[in-house]
Parts: structure tokens; C-alpha cells; sequence
């Protein structure tokens, strides 16, 4: 990244849609400094590398599973000091086979909370550094927060 | 006196010698009326120093443990009864339990109250560690401490005030006057 | 001495809630810590999906009992950014000087922490005094001493009571000048930077990589402060600057909280000056949330807190995802505290501000 | 003006064995054990068991009286009241007392248990037999040795080697690099401790404390022209007496409650109390080496010297408190750097003075 650039929003979203002109999509809710857009399950890698290095996106700011029931979704919020805007990437991956790769060796602020999602959803991040259960007990064979786990019965 | 209790007392090993004796001197004391003297000074007095002298022991889990924190601040300031929080669990008195207890939490938990020498006493303080709390259907959450350790006082409250932390502490004082704490030897 | 792990925690003076940090010692000197969290942990998000949009609020409070306010403030946002709810402009003023308020009193539990961590009670109980003092302005402001349930989504449950300024105003007056008292006994005393300077220094790149936000970013000289760089309510509107700090050690840490503490009450000072007197306070909420999704960050005493929620079109949120400022803080901590002396590690620890409900959630 | 505890004693006791017993027993009709008890042998060794008990008595109610000294010092420091059990908090220590009386005796499974019991035992006898050689008046004294002084220092010497066979016995981790701690910083400290002292010997020239105070008596305090030495000492007591800013190994924030963290019921008690009695003989070195002792100004005699010792006990205590309010806790390396680096070219350069005023003579 170069030093002291500034993008706007709408200079990041066509430098986005010229580096990823098909996998990343962007919703048109629109708000000041927010940034929405979902992407591929492969291209996520390289779309937050390709964020991070050129449009100076450097803090992660959260990591988060959802149950969407049919398909699990990871939802990145990720945000630029240089440039104020926070992005969100919303990631579908297959409910049955829950894998995609880990952005902890971009950004070491992502490390627990792709371990916490591990631990509440049991979505597998390939790359990560280690890959264990944090809030729960170890021996703990659920995941709690998928939609069909009843916690009553735990 | 009568031997034929003792059957061994002719040839005895000295553990059993130091049973004997000290059964011996135990109905001495007992038929003589020199144990009611006894405990009737040193039940109080002993009585007394435990309820002057608790010791809780420093273990903050959630949000009474702010309270707790702030009834020892200069407002409330419990060093007035001889409330010294100590960290270590072998000098303490009170294990006061102030938060929810996971499913995590649990065995230490145990463990610290088995690692406090007797007479040691539980206070619940707080919705949490009474029943969960607002935390009831929670899948980590142990629904009450008194599920696994026995509770002595608790202080409702969420959280309780530092106020009714004092006051939890004197109701305990009160069942500790009714306990007989100090009594020489066990009836 | 050979090396060995020490288990710090679940019950340790040193930790300032419950967690256990397991350090690698060769003799005094720390070569590897990890820490292990999850004694507090409750389901916090799970249960929110059993959970009424209002009912919630009162569980965010409890998220971190040291400021309560903000957590409940970044969960009614995240709502009303779900729903499209637009706050009335007395109720912004009121949230915010509830913000800056609760941020006063949580780095006073913070400075009252400190003190054992280096061992000295004094500066505990001072602090403590003085947070009695903002726990009395919430008491009469929203009924409560710690955990408020005081905002609402839509605005602020009630205003504030009559002659409430001019207590405000005589506490911060009083304030101020207790202020100078913490900083003879700490900032003039030798001991105290001996013990603070030149410990676990952090460079600004390192510390946005590991996800730091907040004091602590900001003590390594990185100018980020989210009431600036993405201002919510009422911040840019307000006379203020953003306090730095670029040593990046522990004292420098100290430092940016102690000015905030300072910028805090000229912030409240500033909005009792431009408070529309009178207005609406708070507007109805719906219902049903729309299908969609909400989020808010804000700036924690602790750092960056972040909440991001999913509608259904039900009165329940489908998703509410919370982002611990401390929870990433915490993670970095092996970093902080490798190469340092055992004695240093509860003054590292406590100098981010520990606080294990959030965390754990 | 103060009180001969040895012929009061001697008188007391000589009255007790001879006049009363020894006239029972001769009614009785026991005569010869009427004169055994009266020959000079066993009235000598009743008389020192007495005084024995009575300087022991004396010094475990000034050692109580500090423990509530620093609770309402350090209370009123803080803001607070400080403990409020019985009159202005005066029976909070018997409180204390004897609630360990009724605790449980735990000995952890994995400790060595001999050590582990032997240990408190070396702490509390050897604080408790430092109080032989502490007087409190030229009439209130156990023992009047040549050496005192030395003897004091070396008994000092003794209680970190005990904590560290307490630490390492407890079978805890902290405990462990709590004695470690204890060993590492006695080996910094004991030596600017003894060369401070030296200062003192060479003006006094003597090692006995009635030597020293009598000199002080017809000179000057101390503390005057040995101000270094009264510095140096004073720190570096506070570390041997392992309090605030110097308590490293009963660090709190990092070690729990340091190598006593396994010790639990009496004897915890007991280490404490032997603590605060450490803490008196301490106080009480420094005001008989530098602030001379029982000696005060000619127009307040009568006012009882032992009065005089015990308020300047309670003075310098008071300060050391103070000290304790005010500092946080110094680190290892820091503390070891200031023992080696800072004090010890201090005492060395107090010694200097101490012979340059010698051979000048203006003392």
C-alpha cells in the first residue's frame, strides 16, 4: 500500500470490481463508510489479501459464523484506518461441509475470533495457526450456536 | 473408673494409650461439669473471634465482584468488621461466590472450597450464583451454586449492593452465634 | 532453574475476572504465556436469538459490568441500524454524555485495579472513591449502580433528573481536582515509572496487525479513535481531540487513560453546553425488525466494540455477533508478556484493562 | 528514670522461693528442698525464665500493637477507618487470634511434611529470640551481650533460609520462586545492611547496644553525622523485614500470597504475628543505632525511658508504613540493582565518614 493514499468508498468499490470482476458482488444498501459486498468461498483469500495490500485495509474487526439453516455464512467485518470505511464480506459455504481459508496470516487480530467461530459452529478455516476449541470446555462434542443444536438438552 | 471399658489397658500400643487417655480424660472432664465451665467461656469468646475475624477470599468472577470491590473502597470500607480479603484459599474463612458459575468454573470452583480449612462458610451473592440468574437457559451455566457446594447466605441482587454485601456478612455473623463454634470438645 | 508452566488463574489476584494465563517461566523471566478464557462463558449469543429486541438489553449491560452503558449503547445502535430508526437529537446528547461518564468510571475501576497489580493499595481505594462519585450521577440518573438499563432502542429511557447538571457539574469540578492527586502519587513517583517505563513496548505496526484498538492502540502512537474516525451519535459535532500517546510501553498506555479521563469530563462539560433543553427523548421502535442486517461499532473504554446483528423479520434476531475489544487484546497478550519478569505481568495485564464478561460473553 | 526488671525480679523471685514456698515446705517439713530452692543456682535460673517471660510478653503486645498500628495507619492513609473491632479497632489482633485457634491444620498431600512443618517453626522461634537482645531501657533487657548487635544481624540472617525450605516444601510453584526470591534478595541486602552498621561501630566503638546509646547519650544521635548510614540501614531493613516496596517474596499481585501461600490456620498466624515482631525488632534497631534509643532531652525525665524507646519504636514504624502506603512494589532485577549498584557504595562511603570523623576526633 502506498503511504497517505485515501480512497473513498465508491474508489474502492471499482478498484474491487476491477481486480474481482466476478466473484465479489456488492449489495446496494448504501450508507456513509460502510461497504457491503459478498464474495466467493475461493476468492477470499486473495480478495482480503488484495485489500489489505493495496487499499489499506488493515484491522479485522470481527469474524463471525451464522446458521443460515440450508448454508452456513462467515461474515467479515473488516476496516481501513487510512481510509475510515468499514467493509463487510458475507462468505456462503456449504452447511455440510463447512471450510474456508483462515485470515489469520493476513491479519493476527483474526486468530480468536476464527477460533471462536470454530468452537461455536464448527466451520473448519484451513491455514490457521491452531485450530482448537477456546470458549468451551475441550471435550465438548456440540456446537452450540448451529441453529439445530438444543442447548437445553446439554 | 472403670477399666473393664478399656479392656487393652494393661498392655496397649501408644496409639491406642493416647485414645485412652484421652477418652479418660474426657469423662473426667465431662462427669466432673468442668467442660460446661469450659465452653461456657470459651464458646463465646471463641465465637467472638470468628465472627470478627472472616477472612473472604479474593475471587472476583462477574459483576459482584465490582461490588465487592467497592465495599471495600473508603465508602463501605468492610476492614471496619475484619473483612481482609486474602488471595490465598488456606487462610480464608468465607468463599464468596459472586457471579455464575460455568460449566468451566465448576471443578475449580469445588476445588478451591475443598482447599479452605474448616470452619469455612459459602455466600451466594448475586441472582447468578443463586439460581443462574438471567442466564437460565444457558447450556454453560450451572443453575445455582448450591448444586454442588453447600450455601450458608445469599445475598439477592443484581448485582447486590455493597450495602447488602455488609449485611449478608452480619446474617452470617448470626448463624454463626448459633452455631457452637467454640466448644472445647465434641459432644 | 529449569523452565516450567505456571497456571495463573482461574483464581488469581492478578486476574481481574476469571481466566487463567499459563506462563512458561525460566526462572523469573516469562518465554511463552497462553492464555485460556472460557470460565465465564454463558452462551451469550445464543440465547439473544430466544430473546425479544428489548429483553436484550439488559443482557448487554451484563456483557461487561465495568461499562455497561456502552454495551447496551452499541447493541441499541446496531438495532436501530437494522430497523432505520433515527435517534431524536436529545437522546444523542444524552447517550453520549452517559458514554463519556461510564468511560470515567470504568478507567477509575481501571486506575483502582492497577494499584495491587504493582503492588500498592493506596491508588486502589482513591479511585474507588472518586468512581462512588459517578456511580451516585448514574444512580439518579437511571435508578442503578452498575448495570443500568437505561438505553433504549430509540433513544434514552428517561431524561435526566431536575438540578441533575449542577450535580454533574460539582462532580466533574471535584473531579478534576482529584485528578492532580492521582498524578502526584503516581506520575511524580519514582517507583511507580520504574516499574511503568520501558515495559512491553509495542510498535504501532505490530498493534494494528494483532487487532489492538482503543488505549492501547493509541498508546503506540496510532491515531485511531472510532468517536473521530467514524463518529456515531453526536461526536463530531463536540469540542474534542484524541489523546496519543507514541512510547508504546506501559506507561504510555497509562497515560492516554489518564487524558482520556480528562478529555472525558471536558466532552460532558461540552455537551451540557450545546443539550437542546428540551425535545423528545426517545421514539417507538417496531415491533418487528425487517429482514436485513445491522451494525455499529463505538469506541469502548476498552477499544473498538462492535455489533453486528441479522433480522428475520421476527420480533427475536435471527444472529446478534459481538466483537470484544478485549477478546482480541487478550489474544495478543503472549506477545506483550514474552521476554518480561514474572512481576511484570499483572501490571501488563492490568494496564489493558481486563474484563472477562465480554470477553467470554 | 526507669525500672530494674532484673532486681525487681531477682527480689520478687527470691521473696516468692524463699519466704513463701521455701516457708511452706518447712512446714511441711521438705527441708531440704527448702535450701535447694534457696541456693543462688536455682534462684538465678528462675529469675531468667521470668524476666525471660516478661521481656517476651512486653514484646508480643508492642508486636499486636503494631499489627493494629499499620491497619489504622494505612486505613487513615487511604481514606478509610481501618478496622473498628472493639475500642478504635484494639481487639481486631485477639479477634484474629483466635479464630486460627479453631481452624483446621491442613498439610498438603504432595508437600515434605517435616519441612513444611518445621519451617514456621525456625521463622516464629528465631524472630521471637530477637527480642533477647533488644533493650528497652538500661533496666529492661533480657540479656546484656558484648556482641548484641552482631547477634541481632545474624538471627535476621536466618529467617530467608526458613523461607525458602517453607517455599520449596509447600510443593506450589509460587511458593517456590517466593523462597527463591526471599534467598536472592537477603543475599543483596544483608551486606549494605552490615557495612552501615559498621559506621556506627567505629564511631560507638562498641557492638553492644547499651554501649552505643550511652555513647549517643554524651555525644550526639546518630543520625546525624551517620545520615547515609541511617539511610542505607533503614532500606535496607525494610527489605530484610520483606515489606512494601521491598515484600517481593510475598508478592501479592503475581504470587498469590507468596511463600506462604500453602501455610493456612495457627500457622499463618503465627508467621504473621512473628512478621510484625520482626518488624518491632527492626524498628527498634534502627532507633538504638541512630536515634539514640532511650535518650531524651534533660527537661523530660520524667517521663520513663522504656516509654521514650517504645514511642520512637512506634515513630519509626510509623514511617515505615507510611513508605508502604505511598510505593508500589519494586521489581527483582530493580531491586537487586539498587542493593548492589546504589546502597552498598553508600555504606562504603558512610564508613569513610565514620573513619574520617574518628581520625580527625571530632567525635
Amino acid at each position: 500500500m502506498e503511504e497517505n493514499v485515501t480512497y473513498t468508498v465508491e474508489q474502492v468499490k471499482s478498484k474491487i470490481s476491477e481486480a474481482f470482476p466476478a466473484a465479489v458482488k456488492f449489495e446496494s444498501k448504501a450508507k456513509p463508510r460502510r461497504l457491503f459486498m459478498t464474495a466467493d468461498k475461493g476468492s477470499l483469500f486473495n480478495l482480503c489479501k488484495f485489500m489489505k495490500d493495496q487499499l489499506g485495509f488493515d484491522h479485522c474487526s470481527l469474524v463471525s459464523g451464522v446458521d443460515r439453516c440450508d448454508r452456513m455464512q462467515v461474515v467479515y467485518h473488516i476496516s481501513s484506518f487510512s481510509n475510515n470505511i468499514t467493509a463487510e464480506i458475507v462468505v456462503d459455504i456449504p452447511r455440510d461441509n463447512p471450510e474456508i481459508d483462515a485470515i489469520t496470516p493476513l491479519w493476527e487480530g483474526a486468530n480468536w475470533h476464527e477460533r471462536e467461530t470454530y468452537d461455536m459452529f464448527g466451520i473448519i478455516f484451513k491455514g490457521h495457526p491452531k485450530l482448537e476449541r477456546l470458549l468451551l470446555p475441550a471435550d465438548y462434542t456440540f456446537f452450540p450456536m448451529r441453529k439445530d443444536c438444543d442447548t437445553g438438552r446439554h | 473408673m472403670d477399666l473393664s471399658t478399656y479392656p487393652h489397658a494393661i498392655a496397649m500400643s501408644a496409639k491406642e494409650f493416647v485414645d485412652w487417655s484421652t477418652n479418660v480424660m474426657d469423662d473426667i472432664v465431662k462427669a466432673t461439669g468442668v467442660k460446661r465451665a469450659l465452653d461456657k467461656v470459651s464458646d463465646p469468646l471463641m465465637n467472638w473471634g470468628v465472627r470478627n475475624s472472616m477472612y473472604p477470599l479474593h475471587f472476583g468472577i462477574a459483576c459482584c465482584a465490582l461490588e465487592m470491590a467497592a465495599c471495600s473502597g473508603p465508602r463501605y470500607d468492610n476492614e471496619r468488621l475484619g473483612l481482609v480479603f486474602r488471595s490465598s484459599p488456606r487462610q480464608c474463612d468465607v468463599l464468596l461466590v459472586n457471579g455464575w458459575v460455568t460449566k468451566k468454573l465448576r471443578p475449580s470452583l469445588r476445588r478451591l472450597y475443598e482447599e479452605m480449612p474448616e470452619p469455612k462458610w459459602v455466600i451466594a451473592m448475586g441472582e447468578c450464583a443463586i439460581s443462574g440468574g438471567p442466564w437460565y437457559d444457558s447450556y454453560n451455566v450451572v443453575q445455582g451454586v448450591d448444586t454442588f457446594i453447600p450455601v450458608d447466605v445469599y445475598i439477592p441482587g443484581c448485582p447486590p449492593r455493597p450495602e447488602a454485601l455488609i449485611d449478608g456478612f452480619l446474617r452470617l455473623h448470626q448463624k454463626i452465634k448459633k452455631s457452637k463454634i467454640g466448644t472445647f470438645m465434641d459432644d | 532453574m529449569a523452565e516450567m508452566w505456571i497456571n495463573m488463574g482461574p483464581q488469581h489476584p492478578m486476574t481481574h475476572g476469571l481466566w487463567n494465563m499459563r506462563i512458561k517461566v525460566d526462572g523469573e523471566t516469562i518465554t511463552d504465556a497462553e492464555p485460556v478464557i472460557g470460565y465465564l462463558h454463558r452462551g451469550w449469543e445464543k440465547m439473544t436469538e430466544d430473546r425479544r429486541y428489548p429483553q436484550i438489553i439488559p443482557m448487554s449491560d451484563r456483557l461487561c459490568y465495568g461499562s455497561s452503558f456502552t454495551w447496551s449503547h452499541v447493541y441499541c445502535m446496531a438495532v436501530e441500524d437494522l430497523m432505520g430508526i433515527e435517534v431524536p437529537e436529545k437522546a444523542k446528547y444524552i447517550r453520549a454524555m452517559s458514554d463519556e461518564l461510564q468511560r470515567i468510571g470504568n478507567h477509575l475501576m481501571w486506575l483502582a485495579a492497577i494499584g495491587p497489580d504493582l503492588g500498592n493499595l493506596t491508588i486502589f481505594l482513591y479511585a474507588l472513591r472518586e468512581r462512588e462519585m459517578f456511580l451516585d450521577l448514574f444512580q439518579s440518573l437511571c435508578g442503578a449502580r452498575m448495570t443500568y438499563n437505561y438505553c433504549r432502542i430509540g433513544g434514552v429511557r428517561n431524561d435526566a433528573p431536575p438540578n441533575w447538571d449542577r450535580d454533574l457539574v460539582r462532580t466533574l469540578d471535584y473531579f478534576e481536582k482529584r485528578m492532580n492527586e492521582y498524578e502526584e502519587l503516581v506520575d511524580r513517583n519514582k517507583v511507580f515509572r520504574m516499574r511503568m517505563e520501558d515495559l512491553a513496548p509495542l510498535s504501532g505496526k505490530d498493534a494494528v496487525n494483532l487487532g489492538i484498538t482503543g488505549p492501547t492502540l493509541r498508546g503506540s502512537g496510532v491515531k485511531y479513535d472510532i468517536r473521530q474516525n467514524d463518529p456515531y451519535e453526536i461526536y463530531d459535532e463536540l469540542d474534542w481531540h484524541m489523546c496519543t500517546a507514541d512510547e508504546g510501553d506501559t506507561y504510555a498506555r497509562y497515560r492516554v487513560r489518564m487524558d482520556e479521563m480528562r478529555m472525558s469530563v471536558q466532552i460532558v462539560r461540552d455537551i451540557l453546553k450545546k443539550m437542546p433543553k428540551t425535545g423528545p427523548i426517545r421514539v417507538k421502535p417496531p415491533r418487528n425488525a425487517p429482514v436485513g442486517t445491522g451494525m455499529a461499532r463505538m469506541e469502548d473504554p476498552r477499544g473498538e466494540s462492535l455489533m453486528y446483528v441479522i433480522g428475520d423479520g421476527t420480533d427475536k434476531p435471527y444472529r446478534l455477533s459481538v466483537r470484544s475489544p478485549l477478546f482480541v487484546i487478550l489474544s495478543a497478550s503472549p506477545v506483550l508478556l514474552r521476554g518480561n519478569k514474572i512481576a511484570d505481568l499483572p501490571s501488563i495485564l492490568g494496564m489493558i484493562d481486563v474484563c472477562m464478561g465480554e470477553t467470554d460473553r | 528514670m526507669y525500672l530494674d526488671i532484673w532486681q525487681l525480679l531477682t527480689g520478687l523471685v527470691h521473696w516468692l522461693m524463699v519466704n513463701i514456698i521455701g516457708a511452706i515446705l518447712g512446714w511441711i517439713g521438705f527441708h531440704g528442698v527448702e535450701h535447694w530452692l534457696g541456693t543462688p543456682g536455682v534462684l538465678n535460673f528462675v529469675t531468667i525464665i521470668v524476666v525471660g517471660l516478661v521481656v517476651f510478653i512486653v514484646g508480643m503486645l508492642v508486636s499486636i500493637t503494631l499489627i493494629w498500628q499499620e491497619r489504622k495507619e494505612l486505613g487513615r492513609l487511604m481514606d478509610r477507618r481501618g478496622t473498628q473491632v472493639g475500642p478504635i479497632g484494639l481487639f481486631q489482633n485477639f479477634a484474629d487470634a483466635l479464630k486460627v485457634l479453631v481452624k483446621e491444620h491442613i498439610v498438603p498431600e504432595a508437600a515434605d511434611s517435616m519441612v513444611y512443618n518445621v519451617a514456621p517453626v525456625i521463622i516464629i522461634g528465631v524472630s521471637l529470640m530477637m527480642m533477647v537482645t533488644i533493650p528497652y531501657s538500661p533496666g529492661f533487657y533480657m540479656s546484656n551481650s558484648q556482641l548484641s548487635v552482631l547477634l541481632t544481624l545474624a538471627l535476621f540472617g536466618v529467617v530467608p533460609f526458613a523461607v525458602l525450605l517453607g517455599g520449596w516444601a509447600s510443593n506450589n510453584k509460587y511458593t517456590l520462586i517466593g523462597g527463591m526470591r526471599a534467598a536472592a534478595q537477603i543475599i543483596a541486602y544483608e551486606v549494605p545492611l552490615l557495612l552501615s552498621v559498621v559506621g556506627v561501630v567505629i564511631l560507638a566503638g562498641s557492638l553492644n547496644f547499651f554501649d552505643i546509646v550511652a555513647w549517643q547519650q554524651s555525644h550526639v544521635w546518630l543520625v546525624l553525622p551517620m545520615i547515609i548510614g541511617a539511610i542505607v540501614f533503614t532500606i535496607s531493613m525494610i527489605a530484610e523485614l520483606e515489606r512494601v516496596p521491598f515484600d517481593l517474596p510475598e508478592a501479592e499481585a503475581e504470587l498469590v500470597e507468596g511463600w506462604g501461600t500453602e501455610y493456612g490456620g495457627m500457622r499463618f498466624g503465627l508467621i504473621m504475628m512473628s512478621e510484625y515482631a520482626r518488624g518491632f525488632i527492626g524498628s527498634s534497631m534502627i532507633t538504638l543505632l541512630f536515634l539514640g534509643g532511650w535518650d531524651m532531652p534533660a527537661f523530660l525525665n520524667f517521663i520513663p525511658d522504656g516509654i521514650w524507646f517504645l514511642a520512637k519504636v512506634f515513630i519509626v514504624f510509623g514511617i515505615i508504613i507510611w513508605i508502604r502506603g505511598a510505593l508500589p512494589r519494586v521489581r527483582t532485577d530493580q531491586i537487586l540493582n539498587l542493593g548492589w549498584r546504589r546502597l552498598l557504595p553508600l555504606a562504603v562511603v558512610n564508613i569513610a565518614i565514620a573513619i574520617a570523623f574518628k581520625t580527625l576526633g571530632w567525635f
